[in-house]
């Protein structure tokens, strides 16, 4: 069997299961297509016989989707960055040591997390509230969305740091780097892998961020493309077909920019390191 | 002062500084809440008083009440089901796409990639698919089934007592099964080609490869990825929401949406701190038993 | 300087709170009107929240079975003199089930917003060809059964009826007027009636006239199985209307919710919000002035917004749509027995006890009768 | 005896690079084989080719006369001491040795039993329970070497399986390895930099350059009559000295170019005389004398002893290095004579590089004439 | 000149393992200091120390005079090759060699420049712009040791840096390191197995063992006088042969006890007659001769030849090594006779091993009285 055989063996395997994994995501696409009730319909279709294709024009016009995704931006963003700032250092600590603090840093990290958003959202809003963050609505979303993925994103650069040799560090110093500085150049590059994808599941999150946002962002202007969402479901009506069709014009983009952006998850970062 | 400085940029107080300052940050926004559940779920808690943390001591009268309810058990009987059979679902479907892609054929990566899908879908959105996937006359699952011949009737998978949880189920390990398998992915991508050379000429075929090399190198990835998967699964009532809203007949209540039930349908918050504060300890047993598996990582 | 009054109701552009407010300050009374969208589902809890932190708006839209839990608790402002004295507010002109809801201790704490109900809709042309009169809809429970095992026909993939009897509010809004119309209420749930109405639910799901599916499936999912022609009746809502004129490509009617037997007291579920004043607003006087705006322009409300009114006292207009203005003047006879869920300020561990019963019994875990009482108990406990 | 490896034009490519350049190779069951060859050369790359860790791009390679093309690795029943150690990281001592006999469903105490005798030849028995992160560099080369040892695969291979190691350490690896070789009559590759373990280990040596293989044969064979070159400046430690010269007239001797000055060494073989050749002489072939007692006197440069030998450099262009046994007592500066033996002198094409064979009727040993340097010009 | 590093009382713990044993050494400014020992000594450790990457657990460390306990390695301004390489994975070689450069803010141009000689003294010029894991693993070391020595520290570690290269070139590297040396006047330290480039390079040789320093000298005082067995043995290869031998009857000879049989070499020291003493002889040191022509006759074992130099083991228990020059044609299981020059004799105590100093008035040389294996018995 040749190497080319196989590779495109294994490719239509690929194909066959990235199919079965995204018919959601399909669904979603044609669901945007049908009328509102044909995704009722026994038995199901799999291509709309009258697909919709105005819908799109339709619900970006109507719910001034640009707006929506712009503060979803800037809430992922704001939120990435400061995960990123606060959690990396942190995450590569825990990992640099294994010692009695070193365990209970991480069980307090896993432990904070462990609350739902929704029950979150209540004394956070009071707090909030008392200190005037609520001004600043999507900067109080942002460090809330913080606050509550960091030990996501801290538990796992914290794997990943697990794999970067300590000597390459101690390399650096010698060459006379400092600590951050060694950090910065040796230690972040060989483990930009898991902080690479750990930040693009972050990013995911917070852009889709929805029991925050619609808490804390009273003005529609400054609300992200999740609260928008929901603008879809009203008290005894949902309509589906718009919802798709918005969800499709979110998802889409982010997904194409993130296939692209996780192919850097090559392998054997550190290999040729060590003897 | 001039110590102080060095220790920041070279010794200790670098390490110190790099810890304290994102745990007291998430002291202040998680943990604070956190106790503000905990204390309410000692408490009378009027709707009105949320503002305060001067409420009327109860004692354990909520425990009480909650354990004397009937569905309480079946609740956390299905609790623990639907996060065993998630994380297991979603973490060996996870492994298994991710050792997959790790054989690296052209296209690979790209295809990879598209598995980001579940995590940037809306919960909303996600949830009503499912809803249609997983329904019972115009569902796509039993419209495959039937036509490839494994079913002759369909299943009611939302509304079947039998069925309902496993719908969600099925739902949440599609949804976490990319998050699995990414950072397996990650996880496998960091181990040094070397060992596996050596473990081949020491004759291991690729099953024992997997035992020996993959599984222990990995060990703190996967410790992460199982921590983190569970605590997510204790988190997710979106599905719940769409699919089956707990029902029938809480057949497929869990917790966390009881708990969210409680306290934002039935506006009985100290009822739904008192869950949370179950789900804490649930949670911490867990914590410990991740904590200690650091003990046995590898450091590269 | 003008006066800033907040709104917040779960309206978006093209229904009435936004616009009105929108109109409303174009008339310069030196009222400035703020508006928030809020979710529908969240409505309660941001209101709860923003509340006790002291942010809470000046006027809300609640959802009439929650609208007691705020007045008893004195978080809504008594409007009872204020519309005493107000030349646009009448309560003689509001349908006796909307204007009971925000009623609590014999006092108004809040206005109608606007209201609906359901009723049955049929499928004429699948009646037709099973051989029942289109114009003949089911008049009784024994009737409607009988009609969906004849409409019924799974080669077809049709089931006779569609409904919701979901685990959350909607599950106890579609069964409350069942066990209304056979002599039940919210505090007499396991009443004799009651018990035949969730017996008649349980046959025709087990029968399977119904979907399984009925028991996780909201209404408005249901109606589009019946939209898509698979279920020839369905008991739903107006909200319907506009997609059932648009996507249903068969004739179809709406009749009045059978009853149990000929001649039954007649009942029906009411829905929609309630205007209300936080009590602890700076603008009383401001804030009523708005709610009076609102109330004057009610007769835009199905107009422009498509909208029932609360009120006995305005007239539906004829869209030109023959099928809607048929169903619409159903709705309204149906509003006339509509009938409020409470008020009471526990409503939703009520309405929980309704729908865990109705779930119980659906899925044949107990019998009704066992459900209902249990229920019963639950419900007692929380009236206290 | 069978040919156990046979390697039929194999080539390999890492990209563009032009790692192995067509390999003939011939080993025969039993055979020790050492590769040697300066650094880069393809040594490691041509033992994971043998091991089928690495894709050969174009030829074939058999081991007992199968083809091994599509033969996975652990078919092939070969032990590897990898260069770079490749201990696994998450196993003990103890746990890497056995590794490869639990694989094999090799019973626990047995493989226990196997672990602590190979450990107690390579000095590991006091680290059984230590995880490699916490061995020095010499401790995990042990672990690497006994790992492999602990098998008896068909073949072995070993990839500068002592470099770390000290010298008394070494010399007793190198006498278990070789008898463990002897005892299993297994086929073993053996990859080295040191010049002793080449020579005194190996039945059959190979050297490579750049991807090729410059020669091979036995041990003492390439030191005596080197191909080329490159094979006769590799073999040997210090290398041979190579003075460019040319055959003077008659052919009958040859004129040493020193740059500034010509020394002039008598040479029987008859050799188109103004042929550019490279004379070359090993360090141990030149001996010391006194001032005019030599072939030719030279300049002393650097002195340098281990103690147990002297080396001499000459301070003359090229450079002529020399080795004295024990400790010997010459200034920088002074004038030595240079004692040659003319029966250990090699000849090299000028260009070329390869060897010009010396005919038997080499003229007789201790008539070289004496010449005082700058005695001859051109 | 100052005392560049000064280490007092030095201790160093992994965990309960005690690593490094009261360590006291003192190395002048500029001196090039060889560290040996056996595998798992403790050398990498003491190196480790020395950079500032290993708290030492008690004691006290000076560099040029200041207390070096709170000082981060880079403030140190050491240089160091790793014994695992350390290359970072993830830069060019380029890269990887002007690292340190480009963390001091030198120039771009000039950082490639400075390397771009460096690798050209290394051979690493056509290599500049590959990854580490496309380089074997000798180009991987050479990386390794110009990485370091592009820079100008005050101080060099070089932890084996040439283990995995060929013998011309460490030859080359060994010149190229001296000279970097010399030229800076930076203190070095050089982590070796190698006997001879600890006893070519080095000014100051440390012999350690079990984390203690055996002895330290330079590098012939170690060879001609070593304090005791371990570094007798240690220092030299072949290893020093080492028989042990009772002081006969009035002091005046020794008696080698080889297992069956007993040999007798006059001894002039007033040595109190009966103590138990081990006789050391090294290789170099021993000629072989006709039989009944040397002090005493061996059965011959082993023979090796690496071309160069013969190595002929005796049968004996225990066993004797020579060395001889060049072939040499005796065949396993001749009789020989073995010539020792009384002069290079060493004498240990037989319990502690501490070197027993012969005093000047050793019997003259050639002295020795032949003997018959054999002849005597206790
Ligand atoms: N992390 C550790 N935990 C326990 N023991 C250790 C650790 N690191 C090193 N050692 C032990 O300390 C001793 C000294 O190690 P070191 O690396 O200094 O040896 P070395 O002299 O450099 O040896 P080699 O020549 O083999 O490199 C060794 O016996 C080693 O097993
Ligand atoms: N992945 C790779 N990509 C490109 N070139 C490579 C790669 N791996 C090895 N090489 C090159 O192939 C040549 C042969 O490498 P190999 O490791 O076989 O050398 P070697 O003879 O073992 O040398 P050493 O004695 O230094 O270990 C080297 O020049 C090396 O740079
Ligand atoms: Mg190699
Ligand atoms: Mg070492």
């Amino acid at each position: 069997m040749s190497d080319h055989f196989r590779n495109r063996l294994m490719f239509a395997v690929a194909l066959v299961l990235a199919a079965i994994y995204l018919f959601p995501l399909y669904w979603m696409y044609i669901t945007a297509l049908k009328t509102g009730s044909a995704m009722f319909a026994t038995p199901p279709k799999f291509w709309p016989s009258e697909p919709q294709w105005s819908i799109y024009s339709y619900v970006w016009e109507s719910r001034n989707m640009g707006r929506y995704l712009w503060n979803s931006l800037v809430i992922a963003i704001g939120a990435v960055s400061l995960i990123a700032v606060l959690g990396v250092g942190c995450a590569y600590v825990l990992a640099r040591y294994r010692n009695i603090w070193v365990d209970i840093g991480l069980f307090l990290i896993l432990m904070l997390q462990v609350l739902p958003a929704s029950l979150m959202i209540t004394p956070i809003f009071v707090g909030f509230s008392q200190v005037g963050l609520l001004d600043t609505p999507r900067f109080a979303v942002i460090l809330a969305i913080a606050a509550k993925s960091m030990p996501f994103f801290v538990v796992l650069v914290r794997a990943t740091f697990m794999n970067v040799p300590m000597e390459l560090e101690e390399a650096a110093l010698v060459d006379g780097n400092s600590r951050i500085g060694a950090f910065f150049n040796i230690v972040l590059p060989l483990a930009r892998n898991g902080i690479l994808v750990s930040a693009i599941l972050i990013f995911m999150q917070a852009f889709g961020e929805f029991v925050y946002s619609k808490s804390m962002i009273q003005a529609v202007e400054l609300q992200p493309a999740s609260v928008g969402l929901n603008t879809f479901m009203g008290p005894n009506t949902n309509e589906w077909n718009n919802i798709m069709a918005y969800a499709t014009i979110y998802v889409t983009p982010i997904l194409a920019a993130f296939v692209l952006l996780q192919r850097r998850i090559v392998s054997g970062l550190t290999s040729g390191a060590l003897k | 002062m001039k110590r102080i400085l060095a220790s920041v940029t070279d010794g200790k107080g670098f390490d110190i500084g790099l810890v304290v300052l994102p745990l007291a940050f998430l002291f202040v926004m998680s943990g604070l809440p956190l106790v503000y559940n905990v204390v309410m779920s000692f408490q009378e808690v009027d709707m009105f008083s949320l503002g305060s943390f001067l409420r009327p001591f109860v004692g354990f009268k909520n425990y009480v009440d909650l354990f004397s309810q009937p569905e309480t058990r079946p609740i956390l009987f299905n609790t623990a089901l639907f996060v065993s059979a998630s994380i297991a679902g979603q973490f060996l479907i996870g492994f298994g796409l991710a050792l997959f892609f790790w054989v690296n054929f052209p296209g690979a990566s790209w295809l990879r990639g598209l598995f980001l899908v579940s995590w940037v879908m809306p919960g909303l959105v996600v949830g009503a698919i499912w809803n249609w996937i997983l329904s019972g006359d115009f569902g796509v699952l039993n419209f495959l089934l039937r036509e490839t011949g494994v079913i002759d009737g369909n299943i009611f998978w939302r509304s079947d007592p039998n069925y309902s949880l496993w719908a969600v189920i099925i739902a949440n390990i599609w949804l976490g099964t990319s998050f699995n398998m990414i950072l397996l992915s990650v996880g496998l991508s960091g181990i040094p080609k070397d060992l596996y050379e050596a473990a081949e000429l020491d004759g291991a075929n690729a099953l024992q490869r997997f035992w020996t090399i993959t599984l222990p190198m990995m060990r703190s990835t996967i410790g992460a990825i199982i921590a983190l998967g569970l605590i997510f699964t204790l988190q997710q009532f979106d599905l719940f929401a769409a699919i089956t809203s707990g029902g029938p007949n809480n057949t497929s209540n869990v917790t966390q949406y009881w708990a969210w039930d409680l306290s934002f349908r039935q506006y009985d918050f100290a009822k739904g701190a008192t869950i949370s504060v179950i789900m804490i300890v649930f949670v911490m047993f867990a914590s410990v038993v991740y904590v200690r598996s650091t003990r046995h990582e590898v450091r590269g | 300087e003008d006066v800033t009054i907040s709104v917040w109701s779960l309206d978006r552009d093209i229904q009435p709170a936004p616009n009105l407010i929108k109109d409303f300050n174009k008339l310069n009374t030196g009222i400035k009107v703020e508006y928030r969208q809020i979710q529908f589902d969240d409505v309660v809890s941001e209101a709860m929240r923003a509340y006790s932190t002291g942010q809470a708006p000046d006027i809300i839209a609640v959802d009439n079975p929650e609208h007691a839990l705020f007045s008893s608790r004195g978080a809504f402002l008594d409007l009872t003199d204020m519309i005493a004295k107000s030349t646009v507010v009448k309560p003689e002109n509001y349908f006796p089930g909307p204007l009971a809801s925000v009623t609590w201790d014999g006092k108004y704490y809040g206005i109608p917003k606007a209201t609906n109900t359901i009723a049955l809709y049929y499928n004429k042309d699948m009646f037709k060809a099973k051989g029942l009169d289109p114009n003949k809809p089911p008049q009784t429970w024994d009737e409607l059964v009988e009609a969906a095992r004849k409409l019924t026909d799974p080669a077809a993939n049709v089931y006779g009826i569609t409904f919701s009897a979901k685990a959350n509010e909607e599950g106890t809004f579609q069964f409350l007027p069942w066990a209304q119309m056979a002599g039940g209420s919210y505090d007499n749930i396991n009443a004799e009636g009651a018990v035949k109405a969730l017996d008649i639910w349980k046959k025709i799901i087990d029968e399977k006239l119904a979907s399984p599916d009925t028991l996780t499936r909201s209404q408005w999912d249901s109606t589009g199985t019946f939209n898509s022609g698979n279920a020839a009746m369905a008991i739903s809502g107006p909200w319907e209307l506009d997609r059932m004129i648009e996507e249903a490509k068969f004739d179809w009617g709406v009749a009045l919710l059978p009853v149990p037997e000929v001649g039954a007291e007649r009942s029906s579920a009411m829905g929609d919000f309630n205007w209300a004043i936080f009590a602890n607003t700076e603008h009383p006087a401001e804030a009523f002035k708005v709610l009076e705006y609102f109330v004057s322009q009610d007769n835009r409300m199905f107009k422009d917004f498509g909208q029932l009114p609360a009120r006995s006292d305005i007239s539906i207009p004829p869209t030109g749509e023959p099928l809607k203005d048929a169903a619409l003047n159903v709705f309204v006879e149906q509003l006339k027995h509509a009938k409020p869920r409470g008020p009471h300020p526990a409503w939703p561990k009520i309405s929980k006890a309704i729908q865990d019963a109705i779930q119980a019994a659906l899925t044949g875990q107990m019998s009704s009768k066992e459900a209902l009482d249990q229920a019963a108990e639950k419900i007692k406990a929380v009236q206290g | 005896m069978t040919l156990q490896i046979e390697l039929n034009g194999v080539n390999k490519y890492y990209g563009s690079f032009h790692a192995l350049k067509d390999i003939n190779l011939a080993i025969e069951e039993g055979t020790f084989v050492a590769l040697v060859g300066p650094s880069g050369c393809g040594k490691s790359t041509l033992l994971r080719s043998l091991a089928g860790l690495e894709k050969i791009s174009t030829g074939d390679m058999k081991i007992a006369g199968a083809l091994m093309t599509n033969v996975p690795p652990r078919k092939r029943d070969v032990a590897m001491v990898f260069q770079s150690y490749a201990l696994y990281p998450h196993m003990t001592v103890e746990e890497n040795l056995t590794y490869s006999l639990r694989i094999r469903g090799v019973k626990k105490a047995e493989a226990r039993k196997a672990a602590e005798e190979v450990a107690a030849t390579t000095g590991l028995s006091h680290l059984m329970k230590r995880y490699p992160r916490e061995l020095s560099g010499g401790q995990r080369q042990r672990v690497a070497m006994s790992r492999a040892i602990i098998r008896h695969p068909k073949a072995f291979l070993f990839d500068e399986p002592l470099s770390n190691l000290d010298a008394a350490l070494r010399v007793h690896m190198r006498k278990e390895i070789r008898a463990l070789h002897d005892r299993l009559r297994a086929t073993s590759v053996y990859v080295t930099h040191d010049q002793i373990e080449a020579m005194t280990m190996a039945d059959h040596v190979v050297v490579m350059r750049d991807g090729v293989i410059e020669q091979q044969g036995r041990p003492l064979d390439l030191y005596d009559r080197p191909a080329n070159k490159f094979v006769a400046g590799f073999i040997g430690s210090p290398a041979m000295n190579f003075i460019p010269a040319i055959v003077g007239e008659g052919g009958t001797h040859v004129i040493l170019d020193f740059g500034a000055t010509r020394a002039r060494l008598p040479f029987t073989d008859a050799l188109p005389p103004g042929t550019a050749i490279t004379v070359g002489i090993r360090p141990e072939h030149i001996k010391i004398v006194a001032d005019g007692q030599g072939a030719f006197d030279v300049p002393v440069g650097i002195v340098e002893s281990t103690g147990s030998a002297t080396f001499i450099a000459s301070a003359t262009q090229p450079e002529l290095t020399v080795v004295e046994t024990g400790r010997r007592d010459v200034a920088s500066g002074e004038i030595v004579g240079l004692a040659i033996e003319p029966a250990k002198l090699h000849f090299f094409d000028a260009e070329s590089g390869t060897r010009i064979e010396a005919n038997e009727a080499r003229s007789d040993a201790g008539s070289i004439r004496r010449l005082h340097l700058a005695e001859e010009t051109r």
